[in-house]
Formats: structure tokens, C-alpha cells, sequence
């Protein structure tokens, strides 16, 4: 736990307590995604995270679900998720409507370095539900505009209709100078964009090698293409901070599921600078 | 819950009974399946019987006749789900070991009408004909198990049923190890979990009434068994029983033929 | 279709074990032909046993029946240590009785509250009847629960339990795992002697015949496993001499075969059977109840089978409690077996009846052949009997009714079908 | 160190109970020791040894009376610390939300673990540091850690399976007892050497009939432990093990392990380090209530590493490899020692047979199947 930006508690604390919180409203991102806005209540005022951290969420019965926090960090009193529903946690909390309640602990893990970044060039590379994680640094960048050189944002989805927060993506490029470029992996009649995956956007960017740090999120396959392609940029590796992802029980490191080789996801990541994690990467069935 | 209950209906095919029975074995909760459900088919218990389509449909039984095999087909088409129900349903059963014989030989020989009796040449699972949404494993299930697959279904979640070694279940409940501690042969380290490890705490070995657990060793524990001094039969003959026709236990058994 | 000629069909016989249909063919007002057909497939049992070893008996032959697999793994214990020439201690005979005491309970309480009462009181099961009488069926639960407890504690689980091996038991229950049954067999006993009240009062068809009665007969006991066999007709046998004197037929209409007893033809066993042949070996008690509701010492009125039913629960009740309340764990949970060739049989009184058990053994210990005769096989002739007696009877009745009798007047034999159709014998020399 | 004799150890136990403590500690079920709850010395297993091998474990009569003679059996002390089932919280449903109340609601009884082996001892420091040592602590653990009160018995005598001379975790206790004993058999004379190792151990033997031991007394022990090291056959060669591990992720012995693993889980079930879990929620049939109940689990089962897209460590080579590394490597990263304390139990236990030190020494090279 060396990282900067972890949030550990000062006091040990118990990791397990469950708050019930109200959900405000859900947001159908797309046909299968969804944004839940969450009501922290009384939980509010002492509820701080930062971006990159997740929270695990519980629905009555079902189970928990480790989710990122998807919100501007600024906000007090209520927070984000943005969640893709895969399986039996996932499809419960796509039921969830308006007023309903559902469990949450958290935030956990460590955050996104965004101080590392500072006076520099930023390029964000998500995949899918990768964005969300992201979504926090790209609110907490933009609040402080100038204090970032260029930021880049080159996003993969799998078709158009797949594409997260698109409103805020034309924004945040007509309104914040932010360069974005998105590309799907199928495209359809209406899609004038690129297609392919997101490494091939590299090839429309220029980086400046030497004063560009890069936040990764995504599927391991494509992070692994997309750091090889930041390599091949000549971005240092010490520049580079992805955020990992295992199966996850208890996100305080007592269950043992997350561990990725020597690191516990959970606690040491989810976001890691590359070198920490450089020689598992390659390793399979770790 | 839905305003309408859930339909839920029972099918046997050849089996037991034992493992429908465990339904009517599960007293504390019988009456409460029965508020939260409507049994709408279940000839063991009952001759009210409502038509399809149903929610849930439970099979029991293998499959082992021509007409068997037309029933199951429009058991599936009736159920929006169908839970196969014990080692006749997901494996074919003791009956399978028929599967290793041949059943038309001897039914002429012992029928003076052979055509009275009707016959497949094989004891099958459900799943070899129709898509089954669940397994559930055991000879007989267990009622717990059960309760819980049908609760997943209704409560819309994935039922937790694990697929792991019996040898789990028997350190979770503090029992000691019946191979280490008593050298007797125990297939717990290849079968799937869910009785509760009975077997190691009545001091016996495991027989395999849960099937191959998620993917076994099943030679590495025969080459155990050997060590404990069981002949190529023995070992042959103790993966060949309540779940012979399992895929991992039917290939094990073959290789000590 | 006219009133004379129809033809009452029953195709899905409920509240039975396992699978089978009625049909009754009248012409000319009269009862032509009625058969009780047996569909579930058969499942070769007899042959597969070939081949296996002996010590594997009582846990394959469980798998015949769910419902009495503790009948199943007795009888075949008795055979084998017949075969091996082997007794086992009194100690180890008393745990086996306090195991199928519990059979005994949890089936008896099924059959009486869940599957024929509803017969008595109109309803179609046992969960309508719940609806309207919750505390009864609550009660019926709690009750059989106490059997299957019993199972459990004894044998692992209750279905197919796990503890009963050749020469006894894997492992002896220890006493502090039985006492706390005495309060709720206590209890049940209670429960066993208001439910012989309760049926009692039922309204019961008036019919009456005469049956050749079967059962086992123990010199102290009433009838549980072991003994002689005895029939109403005087018959006195040892349980070896049973193939001497009874035969199974090949029907085409069904996949279970007809037990017939030479030179004399159907035969009845079960409770019935039990109580008529046996009624001087019951318990105090239990002869007090059958007074108390004017029943017995002879039955004749096969609907009457659910009272019976009832004092053989009170009976059970009272012999767990006794076998506990004495019980000493056994120095050896179980003898050792010496292997031999040889050929031995067992028999033990199954909830439906006598279970009758036969194998011959190799001196390598694998089973050469087996032959196998559950009670509902044998009691087939019997029902499609009382079936084709009581249509001519009440051929009267309206349709619905009547076709709901008959189906009744089946489930008297509580038969069960998964046992029925295990067979397919092969006698190969 | 004072001197309880063999005549007096029920003493010890008595002051204990008196104390308001439950008594757990060694006694013979199903043909092995286990820890389970005992009442007195009268349930210790007098007189009875152990014989330990891969896959083999026997119990057999010694021809004294020793009180502790025989090696750490199939039951580790994690189950009363963390116990292998334990409800987390309940939750019933009110209008659109629900209600949490706490699983455990009973207070643990005041334990005393009587018979600690210094492996073991070992073993509940390293579940410490998992479970207290970090930024979160498990409320449950803390609470079952704070209760217990600890007699440790130092090993006189060393089991084929046992290497606590090479993980520097035995045969004798340096730290973490409240009471630490030693026990001495010299033909007739039967006693124990006994030293405190907290205020409350000191306060609990204050109040027994005790001297202190004189130097031949106390030397007696004190041999006994160091011929219980020097003795053990089965050793763990140590050096750079975690850099040797780590190394070494395409071993080819990888793949000859995995031919004989069976992944049954029984290793990691016994081990006494090994702290994985999951959870398992679940409803009533109405719906209405639900719980969340914590379970021992396995980095050997297929659900430990299942995730939406599939599963990460499909094949019990890697399983095993996660296992082995984890102890042997990783967890000198994660925690800053090893993660095993050479009790042996996961040698004795696995029902095939494999023996991690020989997985190492293979690994290493030398072994006999390199
Ligand atoms: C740090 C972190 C942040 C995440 N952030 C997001 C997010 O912002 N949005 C989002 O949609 N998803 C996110 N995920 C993935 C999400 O946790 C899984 O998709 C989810 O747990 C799947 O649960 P399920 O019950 O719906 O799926 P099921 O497939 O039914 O789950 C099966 C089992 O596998 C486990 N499981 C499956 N996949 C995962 C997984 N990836 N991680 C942990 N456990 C898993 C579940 O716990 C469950 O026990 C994140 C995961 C991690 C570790
Ligand atoms: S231990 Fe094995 S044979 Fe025994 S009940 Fe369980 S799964 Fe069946
Ligand atoms: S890894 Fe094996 S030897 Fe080491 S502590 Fe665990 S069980 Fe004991
Ligand atoms: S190493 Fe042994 S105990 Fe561990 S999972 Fe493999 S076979 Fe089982």
C-alpha cells in the first residue's frame, strides 16, 4: 500500500458495515448499461472517495457487486454508479427503480494518481464499462481545466449503441478541449466514425512521449495491446496506471479471491502504476 | 413475487421416487412452498391436476423408453424452466448401468412377450434429449438443495449450489478424512458437495452419489484407491453405480474394465 | 356412452409411488376386465446386481424405492448374512428395528395424512386439506418429521440412508444422539393414538372380502423383519422355503410382475395382513387403541387399511421409544462378514407389505443372482380383485365418484410402483 | 518457569474454568486428535502418539503416559477463530428498503485454547496480521482473538510431516502464549515446565501450588525442544524461496502436480494460514428475509476465480500454483513473512500425497522428480 493517492483509513476500521441507501434515479445508458443515482442520506456527510474507487453494492437477497464510482467526487450527498449487466447481482440491481433501497459499502481501493498528472498531457484509453471508472477523473480534471496540458480520451465500444455518457463525450470535446476520439468494434448505417479496436486509434494521435501520463481501463486484453502501444510511443512505464479487476467478496482483503499474484485488487489496486504490476501481466491463468 | 403464483409441476420418469419425495420430506418448509407456489402437477402428492404451461417443471428420472422420450420433448415445450432432479435426471441413474449390457438380449430372453415391454438401450439424463435450465445433482437430492434451487428460481437469482469436492463439505463440518485417518477408499475428492458429507461422518467412504464434482481427478484418485489395495475391479465397480453413466466417472470406470 | 357398457379409466394414478393407470371394462353392467397397469419402465435391477459386490446390496437395492429404502437395505442385510451364515448381536438387531421404526413412521403418517385421508374428506390433497385444516396437516408433519429425524440420525439421511452396511452398521449412533428423540416420540405416540381416533371416524364403504393373507410372524415381535411366514390359510414356513410356495407371474399389461401363492393364487400383504396374522404380538397399547376404535383383531374392509395404518404408527411410536430408552451402543457397530459362497435369504415387513429378498453369492463375494419380491407386486392380483369386486358392488355410483373409488380403493395398498417395476429377473443357471 | 506436575495439570484447567473460560484442546474422535470442547485433563489424549506420512495419519498407544505425545492433527484452531460458517447479517425487507441486523448476536464465550503447537501459534499470528494487521479489521475474528486465552505446549517430539525447524516456526514458542508449557517425562518423573507470557498467564499460574524450577528441570525441557528440532527429517529449504517461486511460474512441474492434485480443497481446508472465504446469500421462500453467511473457500474451487467473462485459473495447474506461490511467495509481499508454518497437515491430509516441500525441492531441481 505505497500508493499516493490510497485512501486508507486512518483508525483500522470494520470494512463489512452495510449502509442502505436510496436510489434517486436510473439512467438507461444503453440497452444493457445503466447509471444508478444514488442518495447517500445520512451517510452523506461523512462519504468521500476518490476517482477510481469502487463501492460494493447490494441488492436485497441477491448478492454484492463490486462497481466503480462513476460521479464527480466533488458532489457530496450523492454519488454514481454506471453498471453492466452481466449476471445475477448486476441483472437485480438493473431492477431497481426509483425510491428503492439497496446496500452499499465502500469507497475502497485506490484511486486514479490525478496529482501525477498535473502540468502534463493526459491520455485516457477505456474499453466498454471501462469509461466509468474514468468518468470521475475526467470531472475532477475538468474542474481544474488549465492545470492540464492536453487530455485525450480514445474510447472503444462494441457498436454505437454500446457508446457510454455520449452527451458528455460531445461536450467534454466542444465545450473542454478535450480530444476525443471514438471507435466501435461493429459499426452500423449510421456510424460515420472509426471502427476497430480502440489500440488502432493511437495512429490519430500524436503523444509527447515525455510529458503524457496514461490511465487504462478495460477487458486485461485490451489494456495489455494498449500499454504495449503506449511502450511503442515511448510513454514510461511509471506514467502508466491501469485499474484491474477479479472476482471480489469482500474488498477488504480477508477473502482471498482478488489476489493478482502478489497484489490483493481489493486494496492494492484497483488502480496500479504499470510497473508495480508490469510482470504479471503477461502471465496466464494468474 | 409475481400477483399470479408460479406454476410448478413434477415429472418422473424411471426413478425412484426418492428424490420428488424430498419435497414431501421437507416439512418445516412444505406448507410454505405450497403458500408461495401453486403445485400444479405433482401426481405423487396429488390428483388435482392443472394444465401447462408451467414455471418451473422438476424431472425426475431417466429417460429409458421411445415413449419416454416423446413425453420429455413436450414436458420441455410445457416448462418455462425445467430443473432436472437427481442422478437418474442429470446422469441416467443406477439404471444406467444397464447402458453396459444388452437390454434387448435379455428382456427376450426373460419375457415370454418381449414386445410388452418397451425399451431404450440406454438409461439417459434428461439433458441428452432436452435442454435442461438446472442440475441438480444427487442420489437422492438433497431437500435443502432443493428448496434453494427452487427459491433461486423464484426470487429470480442463480441458485448456490457449489460445485465443489465432497472434502470441502466434510472440513467445513469438522469431520476427519476416512482415507488418511482410517484407509478407507472414499471417492469425496471427486464428487460434487451437497449431501453434507454424510458418508466420512457415518465413518464410510464417500460412493459418489453427486456425481464428478467440477472437473475431477478421477485418476489420480484411482491411483489412490490402488494404493489402498483395491483391486482394477473394485475400482472399476465403485465408479460404476448411482452416477455410472457421468461423463468423468463413466470414463474412469471404462479405464479399469 | 351407455351406463352398461363403459369403461372407468384412471390414466395417472396419484398419491401412489411411482407411475401406473387403472382401467375398468364393463359390458353388460358387469365388471369385464379391470388391470392395473403398471407403465413406470422397468429397471433391471436383478440383472445389474449380477456381478456386484455382495457389500454393495443394501445400498443398490435402496435405490429401488425411496420411499421404503430401509425395507430394502434390511431384507438384503438379512440375505446376505444367511448367505455368510452370520447372526448379529441383539444390540445391532435393535438399532435396525429403531431405523425402520422410523421408515415405519415417516411412511405410515404420509400415506394416512398426505395420500388417503384427503380420499376420506374429499379433498384432492393434502395441501387443499391444509388450506382448511392447517393444524391437521401441521400435525401430520411434525409427525412423519419425527421418522425421517429418526432416519436421519440412525442412517445419515432418510432417503437412501447411508449407515447400513452388511453385519450392522458404519457407525453407531452414541446415546446422546438418540435421547433427545424420547419427548417427541412421546409426543407422537400421543399424536399416533388421536390419529387411529381421528380415522376412525371416517366414513367407510361398506365392503367386505376374503383374502389369503401374508405376512411375517415373529415368536415376541410383532412382524418387522425376520420370523416365519405365515398366511391366513395356516401356512407356516421359514422365509427360505418362500419360493416353495409363492411364484411371480409375467402380466402383459404390466411392466411389474403378479405375485401368486401355489396352488391357492392372490394373496394380500401389508397392514392388513400384519394386524389380522399378527395382532396378538401387538403391544398393549396398541390392542387398547384398535379397541378403543372398534377395530379388529380381524380386518376385512380394505378401506379400513388407513386405521390400521394408524395403530401400526402407535405401535412404531412405542417400540422406538422402548429400543431407545434400553439402548446401549454395541461394542462393534459391526461383525465382520466372512465371505463364503452360499445362497441366502431375508424378508422384513416393508410399510406395504412383506419385502422378500433372495441372492446367491459367489466365494470371490459377488453376487451370481438375485431375486427380489416387493410387496406391491405381489399385492397386484389382490387390488385389481378388490377393484373389480367393489365396481360390481357400487356400479351404481356416478361416474366421478365411482372413478374416484376406485382409485381409493387402490390406494388402500398404499401401492408403491417404483418398487413394483424394479425387476426383470434373469435365471440363468 | 515454575514446575506443574503431571498430577496437577488438571489444575491449570480448573483455574481456567474458574475463570469463566471454555476448554478447547485435544481429544480423540474418528480416529484422529482433534480440538474440540473438553472439561478436564481426563479428555486429553493420555497416552496416545500419532504416526504422520503423505496421505497417512494413524493414532497408536504409546507406552507412557505422556499427555502431549503426537503432532497437530486434521483440525487447525482457525475453526474457533474463524469459524468455517458464520452468519454476517440478516436483512428484512421494509416497504421499499430493508432492515440489516448484525449475524452474530450471541457474545463468544471467553475460550481457552489449551495445547497450541508453536507452529499453530505461529499460524493464528500470521491470521493476525491478515485479519487485524491491516486497514480494515474482521470484527468477528477481533472478537474471538480477544477472548481467547492461550496454552501453549512446546513439542517435545517431531512427526514425519513436521518442519517447523525450517520456517523457523517451532519445535518451541517464542511469543503470543499467555502460558507456555513444556512437558517432561524422565522415567518417573512426569512434569511440566510453565512460563507466562502475559500479565493474565502470569496472574492464572500465580494461583496454582507451583515452585519454580530448578536448573535441571527446567534444562530437561528445554533438551527436550531442541532434540525435537534436530531431529526432524523433513525439511523446506527456505533460501530466496519467494524469488525461486516466482521464477519459476512455467515449471514443468506445474503441470506434473496437476496430474496428481485432485483439487479437492482438503490442503487449503487444513492448513492452518490459509484464510480464504466467500459468501453466499439467500432468501426465505417469501422473499422477505435474507442473509449473508461467510464460508470457509478454496483458491482450488472453480467459483474462487469466476468472473463475468469466464474464469481466470480454469486448470488445477494453475490452481495449485496459486496455492504454493501464494504461501511460499506471495505472501511474504502481502504480509511480510511466509505464509506456511511447517505444521505439515497439508502433507498428511491431502488424500494424494503431495508433499509441498518435495513440490519445492523439484522446483529447486534437486528433487527427485526434477
Ligand atoms: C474493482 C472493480 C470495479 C468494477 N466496476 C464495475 C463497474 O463500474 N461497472 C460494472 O458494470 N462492473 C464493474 N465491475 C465488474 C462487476 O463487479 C462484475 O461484473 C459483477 O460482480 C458481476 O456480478 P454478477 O453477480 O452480476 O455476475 P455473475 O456472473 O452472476 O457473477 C458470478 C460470480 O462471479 C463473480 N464475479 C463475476 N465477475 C466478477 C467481477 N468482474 N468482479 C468480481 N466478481 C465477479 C460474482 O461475485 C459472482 O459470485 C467491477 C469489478 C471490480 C473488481
Ligand atoms: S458422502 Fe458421497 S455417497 Fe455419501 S451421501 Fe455424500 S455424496 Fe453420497
Ligand atoms: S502450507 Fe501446509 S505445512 Fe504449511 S502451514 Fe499450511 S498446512 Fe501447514
Ligand atoms: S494438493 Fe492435495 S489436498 Fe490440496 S487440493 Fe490438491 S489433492 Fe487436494
Amino acid at each position: 500500500m505505497t500508493h499516493e493517492t490510497m485512501n486508507a483509513p486512518a483508525a483500522p476500521r470494520e470494512g463489512v458495515r452495510l449502509h442502505p441507501v436510496t436510489v434517486k434515479k436510473v439512467i438507461w445508458e444503453t440497452d444493457d448499461t445503466f447509471t444508478l443515482q444514488i442518495d447517500l442520506g445520512a451517510l452523506g456527510n461523512t462519504f468521500n472517495f476518490l476517482p477510481g474507487q469502487f463501492n460494493m453494492l447490494y441488492v436485497f437477497g441477491l448478492g454484492e457487486a463490486a462497481i466503480s464510482i462513476s460521479s464527480d467526487a466533488s458532489q457530496t450527498g450523492t454519488l454514481a454508479h454506471t453498471i453492466h449487466r452481466v449476471g445475477t447481482v448486476t441483472s437485480g440491481l438493473a431492477q431497481v427503480k426509483r425510491g428503492d433501497v439497496i446496500g452499499l459499502r465502500g469507497p475502497f481501493g485506490a484511486g486514479w494518481p490525478i496529482t501525477a498528472a498535473r502540468g502534463k498531457d493526459v491520455c485516457i484509453v477505456a474499453g466498454g464499462i471501462g469509461l466509468a471508472p474514468l468518468r470521475p477523473v475526467m470531472y475532477a480534471m475538468l474542474r481544474e481545466r488549465t492545470a492540464f496540458e492536453r487530455i485525450i480520451l480514445l474510447y472503444g465500444a462494441r457498436s454505437p449503441l454500446d457508446i457510454l455518457y455520449r452527451v458528455e463525450l460531445e461536450e467534454w470535446a466542444k465545450e473542454h478541449n478535450v480530444e476525443v476520439l471514438v471507435t466501435v468494434d461493429r459499426g452500423d448505417s449510421s456510424w460515420k466514425g472509426y471502427i476497430g479496436v480502440v489500440t488502432t486509434l493511437f495512429s490519430y494521435i500524436k503523444l509527447d512521449a515525455r510529458a503524457t501520463v496514461g490511465y487504462v481501463c478495460g477487458p486485461e486484453t485490451m489494456m495489455k495491446y494498449t500499454i504495449d502501444e503506449m511502450g511503442r510511443r515511448g510513454l514510461a512505464e511509471d506514467q502508466i496506471y491501469l485499474s484491474m479487476e477479479r472476482n471480489m467478496k469482500c474488498a477488504v482483503g480477508f477473502c482471498g479471491h482478488c489476489q493478482y499474484g502478489p497484489e490483493f485488487i481489493c486494496k492494492d489496486g484497483p488502480v496500479f502504476a504499470l510497473p508495480r504490476i508490469r510482470h504479471l501481466l503477461d502471465r496466464k491463468e494468474l | 413475487m409475481p400477483l399470479k403464483k408460479p406454476k410448478v409441476a413434477v415429472f418422473k420418469f424411471a426413478s425412484c421416487d426418492g428424490c420428488q419425495l424430498s419435497l414431501l420430506d421437507a416439512e418445516d418448509e412444505l406448507l410454505l412452498v405450497a403458500g408461495a407456489v401453486d403445485i400444479a402437477n405433482f401426481p405423487e402428492a396429488s390428483r388435482r391436476v392443472v394444465s401447462g404451461p408451467y414455471d418451473i417443471g422438476l424431472v425426475e428420472g431417466s429417460i429409458t423408453t421411445p415413449h419416454d422420450v416423446e413425453r420429455v420433448r413436450e414436458i420441455r415445450k410445457q416448462c418455462r424452466v425445467l430443473i432436472a432432479i437427481g442422478a437418474c435426471a442429470t446422469a441416467g441413474g443406477i439404471q444406467a448401468l444397464r447402458n453396459w449390457k444388452d437390454v434387448k438380449e435379455f428382456t427376450r430372453t426373460v419375457y415370454a412377450s418381449p414386445e410388452y415391454i418397451s425399451t431404450l438401450d440406454r438409461s439417459m439424463p434428461v439433458g441428452s434429449y432436452v435442454h435442461v435450465d438446472f442440475e441438480l445433482r444427487g442420489c437422492p437430492i438433497n431437500k435443502a438443495q432443493l428448496l434453494e434451487v427452487l427459491n433461486a428460481y423464484l426470487n429470480k437469482r442463480k441458485p448456490t449450489i457449489p460445485t465443489n469436492s465432497v472434502c470441502m463439505e466434510c472440513k467445513l463440518r469438522g469431520s476427519v478424512c476416512v482415507m488418511v485417518a482410517q484407509a478407507i477408499p472414499c471417492l469425496g475428492p471427486a464428487t460434487q458437495a451437497g449431501c453434507g458429507a454424510i458418508c466420512p461422518t457415518f465413518d464410510r467412504g464417500c460412493y459418489g452419489c453427486f456425481g464428478p464434482m467440477e472437473n475431477p481427478n478421477t485418476s489420480a484418485l484411482a491411483a489412490q484407491f490402488e494404493g489402498l489395495g483395491l483391486s482394477r475391479h473394485d475400482i472399476m465397480l465403485s465408479f460404476r453405480k448411482f452416477n455410472a453413466y457421468a461423463d468423468a466417472f463413466r470414463k474412469e470406470s471404462d479405464a479399469h474394465e | 356412452m351407455l351406463m352398461n357398457n363403459r369403461v372407468i379409466r384412471v390414466d395417472q394414478l396419484a398419491r401412489v409411488e411411482g407411475e401406473g393407470s387403472l382401467i375398468v371394462k364393463m359390458s353388460d353392467g358387469k365388471v369385464a376386465d379391470v388391470k392395473l397397469k403398471i407403465f413406470e419402465p422397468p429397471r433391471f435391477f436383478e440383472a445389474f446386481l449380477r456381478g456386484r459386490k455382495f457389500t454393495e446390496a443394501p445400498d443398490i437395492t435402496a435405490r429401488i424405492c425411496g420411499i421404503c429404502p430401509v425395507a430394502y437395505q434390511t431384507s438384503s442385510v438379512l440375505a446376505m448374512e444367511d448367505a455368510m451364515g452370520l447372526t448379529v448381536d441383539d444390540q445391532i438387531r435393535q438399532l435396525r428395528r429403531l431405523l425402520y421404526c422410523g421408515e415405519w413412521i415417516e411412511s405410515h403418517v404420509l400415506h394416512i395424512y398426505l395420500l388417503h385421508a384427503p380420499d376420506f374428506l374429499g379433498y384432492e390433497d393434502a395441501l387443499l386439506l391444509a388450506k382448511d385444516k392447517p393444524d391437521l396437516v401441521a400435525r401430520a408433519l411434525k409427525m412423519k418429521k419425527i421418522g425421517n429425524d429418526l432416519m436421519t440420525a440412525i442412517g445419515g439421511r432418510e432417503i437412501h440412508p447411508v449407515n447400513v452396511r452388511v453385519g450392522g452398521f458404519y457407525r453407531s449412533p452414541r446415546k446422546d444422539e438418540l435421547e433427545p428423540f424420547i419427548d417427541r416420540l412421546q409426543w407422537g405416540l400421543d399424536q399416533a393414538i388421536d390419529t387411529a381416533k381421528l380415522v376412525s371416524t371416517f366414513e367407510f364403504p361398506d365392503f367386505e372380502t376374503e383374502y389369503e393373507f401374508v405376512s411375517l410372524r415373529h415368536p415376541e415381535e410383532y412382524p418387522l423383519m425376520g420370523g416365519r411366514i405365515v398366511t391366513s390359510s395356516g401356512l407356516d414356513i421359514s422365509i427360505r422355503e418362500y419360493e416353495f410356495h409363492f411364484e411371480e407371474r409375467h402380466v402383459p399389461h404390466s411392466n411389474a410382475l403378479h405375485g401368486l401363492e401355489r396352488g391357492h393364487g392372490r394373496y394380500a400383504v401389508g397392514p392388513l395382513a400384519r394386524f389380522n396374522l399378527n395382532f396378538d404380538r401387538l403391544s398393549p397399547l396398541a390392542r387398547q387403541v384398535a379397541a378403543d376404535v372398534h377395530i379388529g383383531p380381524v380386518v376385512k374392509n380394505p378401506f379400513k387399511s388407513i386405521i390400521v395404518r394408524a395403530i401400526e404408527t402407535v405401535y412404531a411410536y412405542e417400540e422406538a421409544l422402548r429400543i431407545i430408552r434400553a439402548y446401549e451402543p454395541p461394542a462393534s457397530p459391526s461383525h465382520a462378514v466372512p465371505v463364503t459362497a452360499g445362497i441366502g435369504c431375508g424378508a422384513s415387513e416393508a410399510p406395504r407389505g412383506m419385502l422378500y429378498h433372495r441372492y446367491r453369492v459367489t466365494d470371490d463375494g459377488l453376487i451370481r443372482d438375485a431375486k427380489i419380491v416387493p410387496p406391491t407386486a405381489q399385492n397386484q392380483p389382490t387390488i385389481e380383485e378388490d377393484v373389480r369386486l367393489f365396481v360390481t358392488k357400487f356400479a351404481g355410483l356416478p361416474r366421478e365418484e365411482l372413478t374416484w373409488k376406485c382409485e381409493q380403493a387402490v390406494r388402500n395398498y398404499d401401492p408403491c410402483i417404483s418398487c413394483a417395476t424394479h425387476f426383470v429377473r434373469l435365471e440363468i443357471q | 518457569m515454575v514446575i506443574i506436575e503431571s498430577t496437577e495439570l488438571n489444575h491449570l484447567l480448573e483455574g481456567l474454568i474458574s475463570r469463566g473460560y471454555l476448554l478447547v484442546g485435544p481429544t480423540v474422535r474418528s480416529g484422529a486428535i482433534v480440538y474440540d470442547e473438553i472439561r478436564s485433563a481426563e479428555d486429553l489424549p493420555r497416552g496416545v502418539g500419532d504416526e504422520q506420512l503423505p496421505a497417512r495419519y494413524s493414532l497408536r498407544r504409546r507406552d507412557d503416559a505422556m499427555f502431549f505425545g503426537y503432532g497437530v492433527g486434521p483440525v487447525s484452531w482457525k475453526k474457533f477463530l474463524y469459524p468455517p460458517r458464520l452468519t454476517m447479517f440478516r436483512a428484512t425487507k421494509a416497504g421499499k428498503g430493508f432492515t440489516i441486523t448484525p449475524g452474530e448476536t450471541e457474545p463468544r464465550p471467553r475460550t481457552a485454547f489449551v495445547g497450541v503447537r508453536p507452529c499453530e501459534l505461529n499460524g493464528i499470528i500470521m491470521q493476525d496480521k491478515v485479519f487485524l494487521g491491516g486497514p480494515y479489521v474482521d470484527g468477528a475474528y477481533k472478537k474471538a482473538r480477544d477472548n481467547a486465552f492461550i496454552v501453549a505446549v512446546n513439542c517435545t517430539e517431531s512427526g514425519a510431516n513436521c518442519f517447523c525447524a525450517s520456517m523457523g516456526t517451532g519445535p518451541g514458542v517464542t511469543k503470543g502464549f499467555d502460558i507456555a508449557l513444556t512437558e517432561v517425562l524422565q522415567g518417573k518423573r512426569h512434569y511440566f515446565t510453565a512460563e507466562a507470557g502475559t500479565s493474565l498467564g502470569k496472574e492464572v499460574l500465580g494461583a496454582l501450588s507451583t515452585r519454580e524450577a530448578t536448573d535441571p528441570e527446567a534444562k530437561a525441557g528445554l533438551d527436550a525442544v531442541a532434540r525435537a528440532g534436530t531431529s526432524q527429517v523433513k525439511r523446506m529449504d527456505v533460501r530466496d524461496l519467494p524469488q525461486l517461486l516466482n521464477d519459476n511460474f512455467e515449471n514443468p512441474r506445474w503441470d506434473d502436480v496437476a496430474k496428481r492434485c485432485l483439487a479437492c480443497t482438503n490442503c487449503t481446508m487444513v492448513c492452518p494460514t490459509c484464510f480464504c472465504s466467500t459468501v453466499e446469500d439467500s432468501t426465505d421462500l417469501t422473499g422477505t428475509h435474507a442473509e449473508r453467511t461467510r464460508k470457509w473457500d478454496s483458491c482450488f474451487t472453480m467459483d474462487f476465480t469466476k468472473v463475468a467473462g469466464g474464469n481466470i485459473r480454469p486448470s488445477t495447474r494453475a490452481r495449485y500454483r496459486q496455492w504454493l506461490t501464494h504461501k511460499l511467495s506471495n505472501w511474504m509481499n502481502q504480509f511480510g513473512t511466509l505464509g506456511c508454518v511447517g505444521c505439515g497437515r497439508c502433507i498428511t491430509w491431502c488424500p494424494s500425497g503431495i508433499d509441498l516441500t518435495a513440490e519445492v525441492d523439484a522446483i529447486r531441481g534437486n528433487g527427485v522428480h526434477a
